[in-house]
Parts: C-alpha cells; structure tokens; sequence
C-alpha cells in the first residue's frame, strides 16, 4: 500500500492529495477523503484561534502504525494523513485523511477508522484562544473515546 | 539518566517542558517516576495521575504506568490528545 | 441546508468543493468526501473507457431527493454532488459526492449515504469500451442494492 | 398522448430513443403500456420485464409497474442504473 504521513504548518490541497493516490495505481475506484478544520464556536464560545502543540518525534511514528492497522484490516491500495500545527484560524484547515481503495466500502470505513484513532492516539493538543481573551486546552470528547472502543469492538 | 518530556497543559503546568532523573540499579516503572516528579506546587504527578487522565510513552510508544523503565529512556507525560 | 448539484461533462476540483462548502458556515468543523474514479480493470476486464449516459431532466431531480433525505436523516451544513457524463478515461473522476457537518461522524454517514443511493437511485448507466474493442453495458452490482436496503434497515 | 423513452442498453435493443403512444378514454397501467411496446423482434417489453428488471419513471419519478398513467405524462423505462 502506498502511505504518506505529513506534519507540517503550512496547508494541503486535496486536489493534489487525491491526484497522488491516483498516481499509484490505476485499480483505484474511489477516494473517501476526510478535511477537519477550525470552526468559530466550540462547545459555544467564540473561537479566534487554535493552537496545536504536538510531540514531534513520536507523532508520526503513531500515525505510521494506526495507517498499519488500518492496511491490515481494510483493502487499501493507499492512504495519506497531513496534520498541520502552530496558529489556524476559523476556517482553516487543521487534518486530511485520504484512503483509496478498488470499492468505496473499504475506502470509506479505513478513512473514518483513521480519523477516529487519530483523535485518541497521535500525539496533537489544541488550545483554543477565545475572542473574549481567554485561552483553554481542549479535553477529548467522550465520543472520541467512544468511536475508537466501537472499531475495538467490532474487529472480530 | 532518563529523559521526561511534557506536553501541552502538564507542560505549562509543570512550568518546564523536561526533567532528567537519575536511575539507580534498581527496577523502577513509571508510577515510581510519577512519584519522583513534582509540580510547582510540590505535588507529585503521581497523585495528579490519580486526579487526571494520563497518557504514558517511553520511545515515542504508549504505555502503562507499571512499564518498566533503562537508563536511556525517553518518558513522554501529556495528558489525553486532542487533534484531529 | 446548502446543497448543489451538477451534472457536467468537464472535471472538478476538490479543492473548489471543499472551499465553497466552507464559505457558508464558519460552523463546519469536518468534511467528508468521496471520489470515484474510473479503474483501468473493472471484473477482470481492460477498460479503455466508459462512457456516462443519463437523463435529463431526471437525474438531477432524483439527486436533490437524495439529498433532501440525507439533509432530514444526518445534522448536515451543505452537501454537493457534482456528476460527470460522456466518456471518460482510466484514473479520470466519474463522481464527487462532499458532505459537510460541525462533528465528523455525521459528515461521514451522510457523504456514505449519498453514494450508496446514488448507485441505485440516480439515472446513470455506464458502458465500458475494452481494450479488445468489446463494449458492454455494466450491471447493477447485488453489493449495491444490499448497500441502499442496509441504510433503508437502519431508518428505525 | 404519452411519450415514452429509453435508456442504454435499452435505447440499443429498442433502436430508437422514444416512442409515443395514443390513450384512449380508459385507465392505462404502466403494464398496460409495456405490453404496447414492442422491440425489433416483436417481443413485448411487458416479456421482457418478466426476464430482466427494468426501471420505470413517470414524469421523472420512479414508480412501479401498477402506476397509473394518463395522456401528457412522459414514461421512462431502462435497466438498473449503474452511476458512480
């Protein structure tokens, strides 16, 4: 399978993204292609800005393996996941998870695994700076926590 | 000598972004390193991790607290991850 | 809800897609995306080209309802649908399906949603041009009907 | 009146893209219609549907084969769709 892992500041084109995969083999039949990006109101504060802090060596190395349990479970012939970190501002990008594959099934279900795992196993933190002044880490959401036991449960 | 890495809200919590401890011949896991780390405000992150969710790396993998710690190692101390 | 829908002969951009989604609400927090493409070997055969018939004046109403089900079914921002017709090469996109959301599972289902109706649902019909100058009409895949009537299951 | 068109591997085997048919004053099926319509055979399209599955529409919504149609509607008939 082919795999690429970006963490990078700047931001992403998925045009580019999909023609990559493309490029690699000619039996794609679909992409599913997942964008995050900042919203203005979280949990109903307004949102100016986000900080993303993350723990560089460690990062990738957990992207890498949760792309690795995904191949072993789906029938991908590629995925990328670009995460970007320092200040986004509404609006802005923050991750893309892209995953090819012959049938659209297995597309869609390895980019949504991807992201699910992304949010409770690689190593990101948000700060979220308000446009009253004030400034919070995120906690993660029990849905995260959820969504990630569910694919646990479901793998046999 | 081991390396302890902090992230995000710990890391401004801790008020420093690293420690190094030394490591005697004897096993040590993380919850003795947990113990042996203190917040400004003296408490040890060992009683804070019974407050607060914790997330544990040594070598840049997750892991339990009752993981065995070398010389060497590199200890990553965060709390949950919120990216995506 | 934002919606459009196209049914056009040239390509499209993802990029495009995903801004123009983006514009209508700063509440967007995700986007989930499909991209079918055409494969150069579809059920053990050397595709030179398909080519897209559709009709008319039926397609694009069979799509809004599509997405008027989906609009009632999943918390959605805006959605677009963009179809191509006319002949198509391998690695050329065929369909473009985005589905925007403040939280990411509902992006996912939705977009998962529309596609599957969409296979069973709008009127397209592909013929596939082989290499060894053969042409045959594709049938509709049992996996695609089991799709629609798994989602048709689940409305409870 | 009513106008009826085909599509794809239909439109082929019919060799024409529409049809239009006369109703009188009685009440017209969509079964009614298929047995009025007949490929370069001879074969009846009412035959035909018993062998394969075809789609039916009326004024560009799908209905089934007991839909009732009356003069100006415009009937669409074709195989399952294969878009995407």
């Amino acid at each position: 399978m082919y795999a690429r892992i970006s963490v990078q500041t700047g931001d992403f084109s998925l045009d580019a993204v999909i023609n990559e995969l493309k490029q690699e083999t000619k039996a794609v039949g679909g992409i599913c292609s997942f964008t995050g990006c900042v919203r203005d109101i979280n949990d109903g504060e307004d949102v100016s800005s986000l900080f993303l802090e993350h723990y560089p060596e460690m990062t990738e190395k957990q992207l890498a393996k949760i792309l690795d349990t995904a191949e072993a479970r789906f029938d991908l012939l590629g995925a990328i996941v670009i995460h970007r970190i320092g200040l986004l501002h509404p609006g802005e990008n923050i991750v893309l998870v892209a995953a090819a594959s012959a049938h659209r099934a297995a597309a869609f279900d390895a980019c949504h695994f991807v992201m699910d795992y992304l949010k409770t196993q690689a190593t990101f933190w948000k700060q979220e700076q308000r446009r009253d002044g004030g400034k919070s880490w995120l906690r993660m959401r029990e849905s995260d926590e959820q969504a990630t036991a569910d694919w646990e449960a479901k793998k046999d | 000598m081991i390396r302890v890495k902090y992230f995000a809200s710990l890391r401004e919590r801790m008020n420093r972004g690293e420690d190094q401890i030394e490591v005697s011949g004897d096993q040590l896991t993380l919850a003795d390193v947990l113990a042996r780390l203190t917040l400004p405000d003296g408490q040890t992150l060992q009683l804070l991790s019974l407050a607060e969710t914790m997330m544990l790396s040594v070598n840049h993998e997750m892991v339990d607290i009752d993981h065995v710690v070398k010389g060497g190692d590199e200890i990553g101390i965060f709390p949950p991850v919120t990216g995506g």
